[in-house]
């Protein structure tokens, strides 16, 4: 089972070469700590920012120089700044290769709910409508169920939407799982995960091919 | 033409109960603080406010839901600020959410004079509820419309005296289309400099665009989320 | 009778102070010449520059600094340079005050041609049909026949048309007309012109109040 | 993201006939001379070029209309071009002439993922020919849809190995937002930095818009209209 680090670094595997990269709050911000020798990618930050670096040294911090997440950050040689209408522009007109992020439930057509539950909590969609909608890659990063035990990877999402048939690919701490033709497909395990755990796990429909390799990080 | 106002009491000359007012900023970053200081001052209520969050419970726009001055928000997000999601949730607040990306293209197409534009971000979800759909390659589409405002209200980081501007780092985000957006537009700067001092070559958001500009007094700027590592 | 000069003249009168303005080919561009004393106007030219000054001296022009015309142009303190997206948002949006064009024709409802002869002619609109789509206030500097002696201010455009309904005033050697519910009216009549002369010329119905002045230039 | 390439050769790899090419500049004024030039010796044929006009007879995209290798053109002004009226009135060349600020925005439009938005542009005349019509704030409006192409060919002032740029004066005009259009971004530069070279802050087209840039070898910039004033 992996830890919300091996998650990321399952998903920096994914990273190719001369990719522009959006990373969500969370799990996927930590992509960016993990990128593979020999491969060059560069992240964007939908509030405004391209070639986003490492965070600042203690003292270094600048109240104008954020990410989406409003954490303070630093840029790297060749960085641009640009207002929201730029970088949605960026976004929108598929010049972002890879966008990932976090989900409250992923379903087997590739649907994506992340920005409210109906009566109780709203944190708004920010960039993610506009993030699922356009890009051609996305890879949500998740857990595979959520703190009542209920599975994330469904038939159906019972939550608002954020955006549909957008999904590409979900990483769990469980499993790294595709998705095609209107179902979930099994591509590796977790290290010491077995495929009935994750059978178990997945409300979902999903292909389990005969043999499922383990992830190798 | 000279643009410049004294102080943000001038600036804001105007302003009115029921009014819609876009405010610049992401979070705590690139924020109007003057001008909403002086807004809490006024006291003016009934507002509808356009601005991408509500900054903290404390500081930003969190400070007009505080007192109560809001009767409206359009946003893309709630995040941080449990006061905003609170009234939300409780109906005490109208609440328009709409795409990032969305919004500031909504706010640039007010400004542009483009009354609408198809974009995919929001199709199969509540934000496309009554919105036309239309299929562009292969992929389907809703009807975005413009937004505009009584008064946009940045933030940046110079400006001259005739309402040339320049923002620094993420500081931009929403401040130039918003600027484009208001019919009076009034910009808040950190550094104040004659005509003639700015590249012309490097204004982001040109004179025409600002009706009124003035130093601001004092700037907090605020840090959000202090995220640093440890030198080596 | 007005020379060009005139023309320009009498219609600088219509600057009011704080007014960005766009000056089209020709005629217009020489408005700039005759801003009244105590009035402040901004010049912007829609390949993208705000703050437009004199032409430069000889031997400080610049490749890359021209106006619509694709004259060699200086700046004045507090100009910007924006790109033509940004600068036809300006113009669409409204931030423009006024208008200053040519044409061929003029009808009586304000609209204007003057990009197309078919079959003959075709300079191609630039961005005439924006602007006189999107300003509030559009003036038409012209001559008040074409070179073949027919009128130009029109009961109805026959060439293809630029803008429909969008014309306010036209000012030409002979006079100054106003166009409001759908007719043209005779404002001023220029030095030495008489009103007859002005009927004879126009085809468009014209509204002749009991009095005409005489522009005061 | 290193985007350099070593000359205008490298830079048009897979420029075939029948392609459609965004060409930057206005007039004689930010247009890719060096490109250009390389068109011409490629001899690639069947064009169809979006531009917003199409430089003079021997110069600037007159170049490519002189040999014939435009089949269309996408333009709002013909003006300067004595062979480009001939080639359009003779038939030989087809045309589509579209308002300026349209075709500004289409561009920006086909880069930014909006495929289509309302102008008042060209209301009531053969522009809007064809073309869906909408009542906004009491005024027709016509919808309009974006450009795209299989290259854009830019001209920037300076420009870093990252394909950042950065224009001057009006030599920017359609170059940033053909830039944002292209599949394939081609830049030429008069002058090319490292990498942190150029502020962040005042990047006018971002890398990420920019597949391919190269240091232009010569640069002609002439001058369409020399006006000039005397010493007084």
């Amino acid at each position: 089972m992996l830890d919300k680090t091996g998650i990321a670094k399952r998903i920096a595997q994914e990273l190719q070469n001369g990719w522009y990269v959006n990373l969500g709050i969370g799990i996927p911000t930590l992509v960016a700590n993990y990128i593979p020798e020999g491969i060059e990618v560069e992240f964007q930050s939908e509030n405004g920012v391209l070639g986003m670096g490492p965070f600042p040294f203690e003292g270094e911090e600048d109240a104008d120089l954020i990410n989406a997440g409003k954490q303070t950050i630093t840029v790297r040689e060749g960085a641009s700044f640009f207002d929201s209408a730029t970088s949605f522009a960026m976004i929108r007109g598929q010049h972002v290769q890879l966008t990932v992020l976090g989900a409250m439930e992923v379903s087997q057509n590739g649907d994506i709910a992340n920005w409210k539950i109906p009566g109780k909590m709203v944190k708004g969609m920010g960039g993610a409508m506009d993030l699922v909608a356009s890009a051609d890659n996305i890879i949500v990063a998740m857990m595979h169920s959520n703190k009542a035990g209920e599975s994330k990877i469904l038939k159906e999402c019972t939550l608002p939407l954020t955006g549909v048939a957008c999904v590409k690919k979900v990483v769990t701490e469980l499993a790294v799982l595709e998705i095609k033709d209107g179902k979930f497909h099994l591509i590796e395990r977790a290290p010491g995960v077995s495929v009935e755990e994750i059978v178990s796990k997945t409300e979902g429909d999903l292909v389990v091919p005969e043999f499922v390799p383990e992830m190798q990080l | 033409m000279n643009k410049l106002v004294k102080n943000v009491e001038e600036a804001l000359i105007g302003v009115e109960d029921g009014m819609t007012l876009m405010i610049g900023g992401f979070g705590l970053c690139g924020i109007p603080e003057n001008s909403i200081a002086e807004l809490v001052k006024l006291g003016t209520k009934n507002l509808t406010c356009i601005s991408n969050n509500a900054g903290v419970d404390d500081f930003g726009l969190g400070l007009l839901l505080q007192t109560k001055q809001i009767k409206k928000m359009i946003s893309s997000y709630v995040g941080e600020n449990d006061e905003f999601e609170r009234q939300m949730l409780s109906g005490e607040l109208e609440v328009d959410l709409i795409p990032q990306g969305s919004l500031a293209e909504r706010c640039r197409a007010g400004g542009a004079g483009i009354p609408a534009f198809f974009t995919p971000a929001g199709y199969g979800t509540e934000v496309a509820e009554g919105k036309e759909v239309r299929i562009y390659n292969g992929k389907p589409h809703i009807l975005e419309e413009a937004l505009t405002a009584d008064f946009a209200i940045v933030k940046a980081w110079k400006g001259d005296t005739e309402g040339n501007l320049v923002f620094k780092a993420t500081a931009m985000n929403f401040n130039p289309m918003m600027a484009m957006a208001g019919k009076i537009t009034v910009a808040e700067v950190e550094e104040l400099v004659p005509a003639g001092q700015l590249d012309p070559n490097h204004i982001h958001t040109p004179g025409i665009f600002v009706q009124r500009i003035f130093k601001g007094e004092k700037f907090e700027k605020r840090i959000e989320q202090r995220t640093t590592r440890k030198r080596s």
